[in-house]
Order: C-alpha cells, then sequence, then structure tokens
C-alpha cells in the first residue's frame, strides 16, 4: 500500500479497456481458496450462496410437504405419528417462510438491485456476508434440532400457551423463537443494504422516476422488513423469555394475555406476505416487457400501487384473528382494509394485462410462468376477498381453504415469478441459457400439478376439514379429495425436481448467453454475463426509465474513479446527482467470525440467559475486528 | 495466463477443501444426531417395561444399581423435558399432592429441602413409588406401568435438586408455593434436617 | 351460474361436518353469503382471465406503444380500477349485513357452558327449575329451533368451537370468554370439530351436536340430570369395585358414587353418547375396552394414563361403563 | 458495449459527510428498526395497562429519584454531544479527542444510575406482567445506552491512533453522536410510561 497520497492515483480515465478491466479485477476479485471464500463481500457472490441456500431449503421444505401428503392420504394413516407430524408441519411453514420465501426474495435483491442500479458491490457488503452465515447457521439450528428430534411442533406461529412454558417442555419452541432471532438479523441487515443502496448509490441520472420497478418493490419490501421485523423480534424474544427466566407477558394467570401474541405476531405476519408478494410484483413488472416488446404500461401507477400495498398492509393484521372474538366495531374496520387491499393488487393486475394486450408476446418459459402466475394469483386474490370478510372468515378460518387460499397467493403469487425469475437472470448470473424444452415441461408440470394439487383443498375447506390435523377419520367424507390431492402433489413434485435438474445442468451445459439475451432494457444487461467482480468497467449515466435502447452499443458512463481502491460513486437521493467518490470495503473473515460469535451466543442463550452476557464479549471483539481500520485504501478518504 | 491457471487450481483446492469440510460436517451432524437426540414415548415398549422394572436395590432397600438398559437408553427419565413433565402430570393425577403437596410437604416427606430419606437415587425413589415404604406410603406397583413410575420419580428427583438443570419441565402458569423447577429448589432451600441414621443417606448441598 | 350450481353439488356430498350443508340460523345465513361472493369473484376472475386469453390470441405484428394506444389503456384501467373499488364495496357490504344479521338473537332459552380442553370438550348444562345442574363431554344435546348460547371457555391452550352446520367457528382463549349463540333448524346429528390448533391430538378433539325436537330433548335432559345407575350383572358390580379402587376415580366422576374426580371426563353416563374419546371411536363394549386397555395407542399423547389391569378387571370395568346408559 | 464517457467523477470528494455518506443512512434505518421496537414496547405496556383491572399491578409505582436523575443526565449529556459533533465536522481532532472521552463517561453515569432504577421498581420480572414490562422497557433502553458506550470507547481509541485524522472517522463520530441523541429522545417517552403512567 503506498502512503505518498498525494503521487499519481490510478484513475480509470486514458487507459484501454482492457487494461481498465485487468486494474479493476485485480482490485475487485477475491481470494482464491478456503478463506478467500469465507472472507468474500462480493454481492453475486454473497447473494448466490444466499439463492441456493434458500432454494436447499425449498427443496427440504418440500419434502416434509410430500411427507404430511403422505400421512393424509388416506384416514387414520400411521406412516407419521402425530409428534413427528406437528413438528413436520411446523418446520415446513417455518422453513418456507423464514428460511426459503423471506430470504430468497431478499437475495434476489442483494443480487439484483446493486446490477439494476448500476453500482459495483451493494452498500455495506460485509454486513451482507455477515447476513448469509447468519442465516445458514440459523436454518442448520433448526434443521439440526429437527433431526434430533427437537424441532419446534407448535405451529410456524408459535401461539401461546401451547408455545408457552407450560405446554410446550423442552427446548423446541426456544430453538424456534431463537431460529427466528437468527433469520430477523439476517433478513434486517440485507433490507438496510438494499435501502441505502437504492437512497445512494443508483447510476448518476437515475432519478426517482427512472428507478426500476423491481428495484422500487425492494426498496419498499425493505422498508416492510424494517418497520414489520421489529415486532416479530419483540415476540420471539419475550416467548423465550417467558420460557427461561418465568416473565408473564403471555400467561393470563398473572396480568398477561395470550392474545397480546397474536396481535404481535400478525403485526409482523401480514406485512410478511408482502415482503415475499412485492419482490414478485417486481419481478413480474421488469420480466413482461422483456417478452412481449414493448414498456411495461403504468410505471407510476404500478409504483403508487407498490407503495400503497406496503402502507396498507400494516393495518390488516387483526383479519389473522377474525375468530377470537374481537369487538364488532374492529372487526368491520378491517373487513374494509382487507378488502381495500385488492385495489392496488388489482391495478398491478390491469397494468400487466394492459402491457400484455398491446405487445405481441414471445411464448418462452419465463413468460410461460408469468401468466400462470397472473390466472394463479388472481384466484388466490378472489379468495384473499373472501377471507377478508369476517363472516365467511368465519366458517373457513382455518381450514383447508386457508391452507388452498395462502398456497395460491404465495406459491402462486410469489413462486411463480420466482421461479420465472430464475430462468430470465439464470444467463446473467452463470452466463448460460437454461434449457427451453426442460423449461416448458417444468412449467406445464408445476402449473397443473399445482392446481390439482391445491384447488381440492378449498373444498375440503368448506367440507369442514380443519388445518395442522395429522389425520381424519374414515367415515368423513375427505377421504377420496385427499388422496387426489396427495397423487396431484407428486406431479407438482416432478415439475420442481425438472426444474432443479435444468438448473443444474445448464449451470454447466447450457448455450452461452452473451450479455443481453433478452434484449432487455435494464442495467445489469450492460455487462457481461456473469458479470465480472466489479459489475462494470465505468459506472453508467442513466437519462431515461430504459437505459438500454436496442441497437445502440454505445453506453454513457462516467469516468475519474480509482482503479487502485475499491471505489464507486455515490449520488444524491432524488436526482441522483454524483456527490462523492465513495469506497467500497475489501474482504474480511471478521464477519464471518462475529457470525459464528452471535450463533455462539443466540443458541447458547437458548440453555442459560448468562450466555447473553459471556457470549456479547466474543461478539463485541469480533465486531471491533470488522470495524477497525486496517490501513487500507479503502479506509482512508 | 499462469494468474488464470493458479487460480483455477486455487478454485479446484477450494472445492476440495469445502467438499471435505461439507462432508466432516455432515459427519459430526450425524454423529451428534445420533448422540443427542430426544424422541418422545407415549407408551414404553413392554421389553423395554420388563427390563425397567428390574432394579437392583440394596438389602436395606435404599439405593442400588438402576438396571443397565436405563444407562443404554440415556438416562430418560432424568434427562428429557418431556418425561420430566410427564412426571409432573402423573404427580397430579395420581393425586401426590394429597400427601406431598407441591413437593412441600405434608403428611408426607417434602422433596424440596434437601432430605431424602432413602436418599436421592432414582432407583430408591422409583423403589419407593412401585413397592411403597413404611408409615404411609402406598405402592403404585398395580395403579401405574413401569413407565409411568420412572417418569414421576425423575420429576420428583428434579424437585429436590441442588443443581439448576438445563432440562427442566413445563414451568405452571399458576403461582406455586415453591421455586420453580428449574431452579434448584433444593439448594434455595435447603433444610438441615433430622441427624441422618445413615450419614451417607445425608443431604450434601 | 356454473360455480352456483357446482355448489349444489358440493352440498350434496358434503356430510354433517360442512359449511355448504347447513341446518342452522347463521350457518345458512354464511352459506348465502359465500354462495354471493363465490358467484362474484368467479365471475370477476372469469373476466381477467377471459381478457388474458384475448390479449394473448389478438394478432398483432408489432407491439403498440403509440400514445392512442395509450391512452386508450390508461382509460379502461381507470375503469377496471372503478369496478374493483365497486366490487369490493358492495362486498364489505354485504358482509356488514351478514355479520348484523348473525347478531339478530331473540333471547336465549338454554346455556351451556362449554369448557375445551386438550383434547376433548366438556358440556356444562345449568339447572333448571325440574332438574339439577350436570356435565357431559363431547356430546352436546340441544333442542331444535331454539336460541341455545354457549359460553367458550379454555382450560389450557387456545382451542376453537367449530360446527360448520350450525354456525362459523369461536375461539376459546384461556383467561377470556367468548360467547357464541346459535339455533338449529332442523333435528338431527352434527359433527363439530376443534378448529385451532391445540397440540398432540387436535385431529382427535371432535364432539356431536344432537338437536332434538323438545320432548326428545327434555327426556335427555332428564335422563342426564339422574345419577348414574347401579350395575346389573355381577361383573359390572365387579367393574364399579375395580373402578374405585384403581385410579380411574381420581380422574372421572360418576354421580352418586365416590368417583368424584375432575380432570377427566364425567362418566355417569358414558354409554349414553354416541362416542369416546372426543369423536375417536363409537361407544361400544368393545371400544370401551381397548380405549381402557391402550389408550396411548389410540390417542397418542392424549391425557388418560395408561393403568395397569389385568384382562379380568379389563372385562369388569368395560361391563361396568357399558351399564353407564 | 462500447464506453463512451459523458461525466467526471475526479473531482468529487473521497468521502461524504452527513446525508451524502451511506453510514448515515445507515444509522437512521437502524434507528428506524430500533424506533420501531421501542415504539412497540410502549404499544404493549399501553395494551397490558388497558387489561389490567389495576395499574401498577400488585406493586407500588416506582421511586422517582434514580430514573428522573437518569433523564437529567441523558438531557444534560446532548450538550457536548451536540459540540462534538459540530467539532467532527470541523475536523477538530484535539476537542473530538476530549468530546469522545466525556460523552464516555457521560455514557457510564446512566449505566450506575439504572443499576439502581432497576432496585427501585418494587417489582421483579417474574412477578407479573407488569414486572416483565416493565423490566423490558428498561432492558431494552439499557442495552442501547451500553452499546452506545461501548462504540464511543471503541471510537475514542480509534481517534487516538494513526487513523484518526480523516474524514471517514469524523464521519462516524458524527453518526455516534446521532445515535446517542436517538438513544436519549427514545427514553423520554419510555420515561413517561415507566413513572407517569405508573402514578395515574
Amino acid at each position: 500500500m503506498t502512503r505518498d497520497q498525494g503521487a499519481r492515483v490510478p484513475l480509470d480515465v486514458d487507459i484501454s479497456d482492457a487494461e481498465l478491466e485487468r486494474q479493476l479485477k485485480e482490485t475487485w476479485s477475491s481470494k482464491p481458496g478456503l478463506w478467500g471464500a469465507i472472507s468474500t463481500v462480493d454481492h453475486k457472490v454473497v447473494a448466490g450462496r444466499y439463492i441456493a441456500t434458500a432454494f436447499v431449503f425449498l427443496i427440504l421444505g418440500g419434502l416434509l410437504a410430500m411427507a404430511m401428503r403422505l400421512q393424509l392420504s388416506q384416514p387414520e394413516a400411521r406412516f407419521i405419528n402425530p409428534d413427528r407430524y406437528n413438528q413436520i408441519f411446523t418446520m415446513h411453514g417455518s422453513t418456507m417462510m423464514f428460511l426459503f420465501a423471506v430470504p430468497v426474495m431478499e437475495a434476489m435483491a442483494a443480487y439484483l438491485v446493486p446490477l439494476m442500479v448500476g453500482t459495483r458491490n451493494i452498500a455495506f457488503p460485509r454486513l451482507n456476508a455477515f447476513s448469509y452465515w447468519i442465516f445458514l447457521f440459523g436454518g442448520i439450528l433448526l434443521w439440526v434440532a429437527f433431526a434430533l428430534d427437537t424441532a419446534p411442533d407448535v405451529g410456524w406461529f408459535a401461539y401461546v400457551p401451547l408455545a408457552g412454558p407450560q405446554y410446550a417442555p423442552g427446548k423446541r419452541a426456544d430453538l424456534w423463537a431463537q431460529m427466528i432471532t437468527f433469520t430477523e438479523v439476517a433478513a434486517l441487515a440485507v433490507a438496510v443494504e438494499i435501502a441505502v443502496t437504492v437512497f445512494k448509490q443508483r447510476a448518476p441520472g437515475m432519478s426517482l422516476d427512472r428507478i426500476p420497478v423491481l428495484v422500487w418493490a425492494m426498496l419498499v419490501m425493505s422498508f416492510l422488513v424494517i418497520m414489520a421485523m421489529p415486532a416479530i423480534m419483540f415476540s420471539s424474544t419475550t416467548l423465550i423469555l417467558d420460557r427461561l427466566v418465568g416473565t408473564h407477558f403471555y400467561n393470563p394467570a398473572e396480568g398477561g394475555d395470550a392474545l397480546l401474541w397474536q396481535h404481535l405476531f400478525w403485526f409482523f405476519g401480514h406485512p410478511e406476505v408482502y415482503i415475499i408478494f412485492l419482490p414478485a410484483v417486481g419481478m413480474v413488472s421488469t420480466i413482461l416487457p422483456a417478452f412481449v416488446g414493448r414498456p411495461l404500461f403504468g410505471y407510476m401507477l404500478l409504483v403508487m400501487a407498490l407503495i400503497t400495498t406496503g402502507v396498507l398492509s400494516f393495518g390488516l393484521w387483526v383479519h389473522h384473528m377474525f375468530t377470537v372474538g374481537l369487538p364488532r366495531v374492529g372487526e368491520s374496520f378491517f373487513t374494509a382494509s382487507s378488502m381495500s387491499i385488492a385495489v392496488p393488487a388489482g391495478i398491478q393486475i390491469f397494468c400487466w394485462l394492459a402491457t400484455l394486450w398491446a405487445g405481441k408476446p414471445v411464448y418462452k418459459t419465463p413468460l410461460l410462468f408469468i401468466l400462470g402466475f397472473i390466472v394463479t394469483f388472481v384466484m388466490g386474490g378472489m379468495t384473499g376477498v373472501m377471507v377478508a370478510s369476517v363472516p365467511f372468515d368465519t366458517q373457513v378460518h382455518d381450514t383447508y381453504f386457508v391452507v388452498a387460499h395462502f398456497h395460491y397467493v404465495l406459491i402462486g403469487g410469489a413462486v411463480f415469478p420466482l421461479i420465472a425469475a430464475v430462468y430470465y437472470w439464470f444467463p446473467k448470473m452463470t452466463g448460460r441459457m437454461m434449457s427451453e424444452r426442460l423449461g416448458r415441461w417444468s412449467f406445464w408440470l408445476i402449473f397443473c400439478g399445482f392446481h390439482l394439487t391445491f384447488f381440492p383443498m378449498h373444498i375440503l375447506g368448506l367440507w369442514g376439514m380443519p388445518r395442522r390435523i395429522y389425520t381424519y377419520q374414515p367415515e368423513l367424507p375427505w377421504t377420496s379429495l385427499n388422496l387426489f390431492v396427495s397423487l396431484s402433489a407428486l406431479v407438482l413434485a416432478g415439475g420442481f425436481l425438472v426444474f432443479f435438474v435444468n438448473a443444474i445442468r445448464s449451470r454447466r451445459n447450457g448455450l452461452p448467453a452473451g450479455s443481453n439475451p433478452w434484449g432487455a432494457a435494464t442495467l445489469e444487461w450492460a455487462t457481461s454475463s456473469p458479470p465480472p467482480p466489479y459489475n462494470f468497467r465505468r459506472i453508467p449515466v442513466v437519462s431515461s426509465l430504459d437505459p438500454l435502447t436496442p441497437g445502440e452499443n454505445e453506453l454513457p458512463v462516467v469516468a475519474g474513479l480509482r482503479t487502485d481502491r475499491r471505489e464507486l460513486l455515490v449520488t444524491s437521493v432524488v436526482e441522483a446527482l454524483p456527490q462523492a467518490r465513495e469506497s467500497s470495503t475489501t474482504d474480511s473473515v471478521w464477519p464471518f467470525w462475529a457470525a459464528v460469535a452471535t450463533s455462539v451466543m443466540l443458541v447458547w442463550s437458548i440453555f442459560t440467559p448468562w450466555a447473553v452476557v459471556w457470549g456479547s464479549i466474543p461478539v463485541a471483539i469480533t465486531l471491533i475486528g470488522w470495524f477497525w481500520p486496517k490501513g487500507s485504501p479503502e479506509d482512508e478518504s | 495466463m499462469r494468474v488464470q491457471s493458479a487460480g483455477a487450481m486455487g478454485n479446484k483446492m477450494s472445492a476440495r477443501i469445502w467438499f471435505g469440510g461439507a462432508a466432516a460436517g455432515l459427519a459430526a451432524l450425524a454423529a451428534v444426531v445420533g448422540w443427542m437426540r430426544e424422541p418422545r414415548q407415549y407408551r414404553a415398549s413392554p421389553p423395554l417395561t420388563a427390563a425397567l422394572d428390574q432394579l437392583r436395590l440394596m438389602p436395606n432397600a435404599i439405593s442400588g444399581t438402576p438396571p443397565e438398559v436405563y444407562f443404554a437408553l440415556g438416562k430418560p427419565y432424568e434427562t428429557t423435558a418431556f418425561d420430566l413433565s410427564q412426571g409432573k402430570r402423573l404427580y397430579s393425577w395420581f393425586g401426590c399432592s394429597a400427601c406431598h403437596g407441591e413437593g412441600t410437604g405434608g403428611k408426607g416427606p417434602s422433596f424440596i429441602d434437601g432430605w431424602w430419606l432413602y436418599g436421592p437415587s432414582m432407583v430408591s425413589i422409583v423403589a419407593s413409588i412401585r413397592d411403597g415404604r413404611p408409615h404411609g406410603m402406598p405402592a403404585f406397583r398395580n395403579r401405574m406401568t413401569t413407565d409411568e413410575i420412572w417418569q414421576l420419580a425423575g420429576y420428583i428427583k428434579s424437585l429436590g435438586a441442588y443443581t439448576a438443570s438445563v432440562t427442566a419441565t413445563a414451568r405452571n402458569d399458576e403461582k406455586t408455593g415453591r421455586p420453580a423447577e428449574n431452579r434448584a429448589p433444593a439448594a434455595l432451600l435447603f433444610n438441615q434436617g433430622p441427624e441422618p441414621l445413615h450419614p451417607d443417606q445425608g443431604p450434601t448441598p | 351460474m356454473f360455480s352456483a350450481s357446482l355448489l349444489v353439488f358440493l352440498t350434496g356430498c358434503s356430510g354433517n361436518q360442512s359449511a355448504l350443508n347447513t341446518h342452522g340460523h347463521s350457518a345458512d345465513a354464511l352459506r348465502d353469503l359465500i354462495i354471493l361472493i363465490t358467484v362474484v369473484c368467479t365471475v370477476v376472475w372469469l373476466m381477467v382471465v377471459g381478457f388474458l386469453l384475448w390479449a394473448l390470441a389478438r394478432r398483432r405484428e408489432v407491439p403498440r406503444r403509440d400514445s392512442d394506444t395509450e391512452r386508450k389503456m390508461a382509460l379502461s384501467i381507470r375503469l377496471a380500477i372503478a369496478a374493483t373499488i365497486l366490487t369490493v364495496a358492495g362486498l364489505t357490504i354485504a358482509s356488514f349485513y351478514t355479520t348484523r344479521d348473525l347478531n339478530s338473537s331473540n333471547g336465549a332459552s338454554l346455556t351451556v357452558r362449554v369448557k375445551a380442553q386438550q383434547w376433548w370438550w366438556q358440556f356444562a348444562y345449568q339447572a333448571s327449575d325440574q332438574e339439577p345442574p350436570f356435565l357431559t363431554a363431547n356430546e352436546l344435546h340441544i333442542p331444535v329451533n331454539k336460541d341455545v348460547r354457549l359460553e367458550l371457555e379454555a382450560l389450557d391452550v387456545i382451542h376453537s368451537l367449530w360446527i360448520p352446520s350450525l354456525a362459523g367457528k369461536l375461539d376459546m382463549i384461556p383467561g377470556r370468554k367468548n360467547i357464541i349463540t346459535i339455533r338449529a333448524t332442523r333435528p338431527g346429528i352434527y359433527r363439530g370439530q376443534c378448529a385451532e390448533f391445540c397440540g398432540l391430538q387436535h385431529s382427535h378433539m371432535a364432539f356431536v351436536v344432537v338437536v332434538e325436537e323438545g320432548a326428545a330433548y327434555q327426556r335427555w335432559v332428564a335422563a342426564q340430570a339422574a345419577p348414574a345407575v347401579e350395575p346389573a350383572m355381577a361383573e359390572a358390580s365387579a367393574g364399579k369395585a375395580v373402578f374405585m379402587s384403581k385410579p380411574c376415580a381420581a380422574c372421572h366422576t360418576i354421580r352418586g358414587t365416590s368417583a368424584t374426580g375432575t380432570s377427566g371426563p364425567d362418566l355417569t353416563h358414558v354409554a349414553s353418547r354416541r362416542t369416546i374419546g372426543a369423536g375417536l371411536l363409537e361407544t361400544t363394549r368393545g371400544s370401551l375396552a381397548a380405549w381402557i386397555a391402550d389408550p396411548q395407542t389410540l390417542k397418542p399423547g392424549n391425557n388418560m394414563p395408561l393403568v395397569p389391569l389385568t384382562s379380568d378387571e379389563l372385562r369388569q370395568i368395560s361391563a361396568y361403563m357399558e351399564e353407564l346408559k | 458495449m462500447k464506453d463512451r464517457i459523458v461525466l467526471d467523477a475526479s473531482a468529487l470528494p473521497m468521502h461524504g459527510m452527513g446525508a451524502a455518506s451511506p453510514t448515515w443512512w445507515a444509522t437512521c434505518a437502524f434507528m428506524l428498526i430500533e424506533g420501531s421496537g421501542f415504539a412497540l414496547a410502549l404499544a404493549v405496556y399501553l395494551y397490558l395497562m388497558s387489561l389490567a383491572p389495576s395499574w401498577p399491578m400488585e406493586a407500588p409505582p416506582p421511586d422517582l429519584w434514580a430514573g428522573t436523575w437518569l433523564t437529567l443526565m441523558l438531557i444534560a449529556s446532548v450538550v457536548p454531544n451536540v459540540l462534538v459533533s459540530r467539532w467532527a465536522h470541523r475536523r477538530d481532532l484535539r476537542k473530538v479527542q476530549v468530546g469522545l472521552v466525556v460523552m464516555t463517561m457521560l455514557g457510564i453515569i446512566p449505566l450506575v444510575l439504572r443499576a439502581f432504577e432497576f432496585t427501585k421498581l418494587h417489582i421483579r420480572w417474574d412477578d407479573n406482567a407488569y414486572g416483565s414490562i416493565v423490566w423490558m422497557l428498561l432492558g431494552l433502553h439499557t442495552t442501547h445506552i451500553l452499546t452506545d458506550v461501548v462504540d464511543t470507547v471503541v471510537l475514542a481509541c480509534l481517534m487516538f491512533s494513526r487513523h484518526a485524522d480523516n474524514t471517514r472517522r469524523y464521519g462516524d463520530v458524527q453518526d455516534n453522536c446521532m445515535y446517542w441523541n436517538f438513544v436519549v429522545v427514545a427514553w423520554l417517552p419510555l420515561y413517561g410510561c415507566i413513572y407517569g403512567l405508573a402514578r395515574l
């Protein structure tokens, strides 16, 4: 490291592109080997791991679903005992919500947002690496507990008193609550990074009205995380305190209240649905234009709808509690507010339909999944309107009708777009195309399998089948439909299998993609596939909503950044005018150690409260190690 | 070119290290899983019950060796929160509190003062419940199954613990008249008690 | 229309625990609302999908992005949004009116306290002019066409009372008391089930509601309020002795005997009930014996401990139970 | 794709202060997160209070002196805190060093007072729900004081090291000052709840 700052610093002007790329590569690449892999802070590497890990959890959660379908395929079946079944459905819900859906959406954000706003790394890359490790350790914690037969068995919602100290002996519920803490920390960290990246690291000229819809969606999602996750953090902490040190937050015998838990949980839990769904809205809005050959219709309308949905989502939590016996006035208010969210959702659908109507669709796999999404999600929305009505809900609440409803919304509304997004951005992430033939197979298998599996559940619910039962009796009229559902689930699983086979095969053997295989207009397609460690040779300058115009092979860029340190551009919040040449941190193993220390503290604290005291010392040491400047050019200014 | 190949080598190496690490991690995990599994049983199998019934008591019916199968199982009735909680429920269902209160004693002796008439070993407690003791403790041999007796014994032992344990039974929501089970009540309420007949049976906090 | 006829079909084969096959004042109103909203939503969904198919099937050479198209689309979207708002408002009003309708009760003639616990139901009938109070388990009898007020309490964790054919569900929350009024419009036997996850045996926490004409109901009340019959057969008498000497009596009450335990169901007239184990098995001597012999295999994790009995004792106890009509 | 250079950034500063710095925004985001946490804890306090037949439950209201002294200390600490922030803005290293040492002291004293405060609540966390939420509120806020004190100590050490004289460090000092202001402001409604509402 040269200390003579006054001497000539290498800038990215007046050198050839090849030489510039070489210098940037030297500055931005991670070291090879295990330590290099652990210490890397490249948002693409970290987010790639995040996505892969989340999909592993999807597979695990899916296997649990298959196990449940096996048990329910016939009445009074004895494949799985009730204790294991309760663990399985709790694990399925917790894994899908906390270890798959939220992380995968945040990881997509961590991968795509920096590329789409034209910057070189996410804001706070070390926090990003830390977030991944925490997420990974939290997921391992939960699954090791499952292997040990101490997995939580109180449902992913962990209602007290069932999850409280008296009725949930052992460490099962504590493990659930602590797993929540892990995923919370991870999610909050990414949310902060995304928000700051969007606010401060957009390419010059990318004013608020030129931000891609996906980035808007991720920004709103980040705010939902920031505002909603403290609620679950508070509730999981107080639950552990109730169980471990004898507080009485949820103990009605000592002035606590069982419903308090439900209020806190759903104050988080409802925005949670939109934390998962809004990124999907962004994905659809970004992918659709590439396959209909025209820009999205109603950009402003969509952005307003996104923000409205985000705001409204905080006013709906009580619709998960319509049957607890609340005052009628409150119920009517929440009926109205729950119904009203159909309006922004409708606006989104209308904008997409209009875009499709005016465009000329090219039926590639991503578009198929988006069409499947529209058909499925609108149905989920319709059943959403149904359960938003208090009287209607008193009949279907906690039945298979609701199971059907939220799988329509979550799989139809978020997983379909996510798979479309994987097909769409796979070439960018790996440099190779996914197979179109297998893509069509996977679409039709997933689409048909999904509807055959979940549509009958509506009927089962109306026929009186409650949720979360490990078996039912032969005299009830549910047997044949359940068997049908279980068989259809095999088709659905087959579809996912084809998808994963396709992804794994195409990673090595797919056709080379080139930098912009779809002819898309957003910035991530301006760089090579996969993008180099520094993302862009020079940071692009944006002058419209669609920075890449077809046929144009020149990109307006900004020059004058140093190449000997990781430097990127900080711009103003509204107009995105350049403000400073900020450095981006170097690789570091400290985030890994900090995550290890934090994990030790959190796991230890399941067993004794003193862990918080003693365990926080290594956490503090690793954090100091993380932040203490090492004298690299990135640490100075 | 050379830089690249070194990088590729490094990648290969790191892949190998990753793979090795992952395999070692999985193996360690499997070992832990085998060792620490905490299954719940609602009804012990008959051979197991029969084996658990084979107590080897000292001639004076105080203390002794638990059957080998108990160790082979990993002492579940003392280390599994679920069994302890079952014991707690059995405690109330079988009316133990009529004589022993909330463990605080009454007509029968207290369990939480650190004093054990027949010593604090599991075998003694099991024998007391199963076969009864002089001066009013009835035999529960014909009212409870063997595994229920062990569960109950485990709970009673935890009531009189000197050291707080990570594995504790479920806490009551209602207030109780004694310290919670996971707080080492015997250490908190240690009572010297009468001079012991056999000093080795007495409490040693 | 299609969805309406489908609903009729669905109603037909849905059994006695169904929100579509209803014979209660509330459930009827709810079924009408369910049909209304489902029809409206189906129409909306068909319109969206129809439009989607039209948009896809339209022949066109190039994507349109001229200002005329954009203006037309903006106008249609405005119309669509307005239609959405109107629909949503209409459905909100419809559900508001249904709620109001549900609350119109003209004074309950009968109050029953329902206590839910892991994993069975206790129904406590209050004393009337003629009869003393009595308890029953997992079987609720009510007179037809009378408002019945159910006071809901949970003794351990949260449960939810749900008799789909008669009314929507209402949770039972420890530390709180909820009240629901039901009115059955046709005699019959309806099944209800716990609808809030309450632990291991949530699946086996059912009960039946027997709706009877006034006279039949009164006869039932009189029979239930009477103390238990003395066993007639010698085997049953022996069973009674076993019952009293074993821990059974510590948890169960049989009125008129020395058994006064309260943690298990009242067994005074156990044989008169249609099921045992909260809807688990039909009440027969065989099922009673099987249940007593090994409750933890039939309903793993339930709160009835296994009591060691010889085969003679088991026979005697089940004979006794069978006589407790 | 070829690059067409349209902007030159070489004249821009190498670190932005205040709202031009990503760290400032991240600090704001974390304050939003923790602010939501405090708001929720207060909401829970009010919720439990609304359910309780009498408040505080089975206990006299907490004694005023420790909490009030602590509140006064915290409010007083805002003055030097703002000064430190200003000195950091002017890049006055000597004054910033002194200021950080003072702020460390002003962080430790409230911690000592807080220890007394816990003993003057007249209730334990495991007595009833009132005890639980009061301990929760105080505990939550204590963690914030504690973490900020640790942060201040580390920064103070840093400002005495060779890395000190650097815009980035001054920015960190400013963000730390902003965070301390947040810790103080967040305390005021908590104080009002714990001491005021318990006396109504």
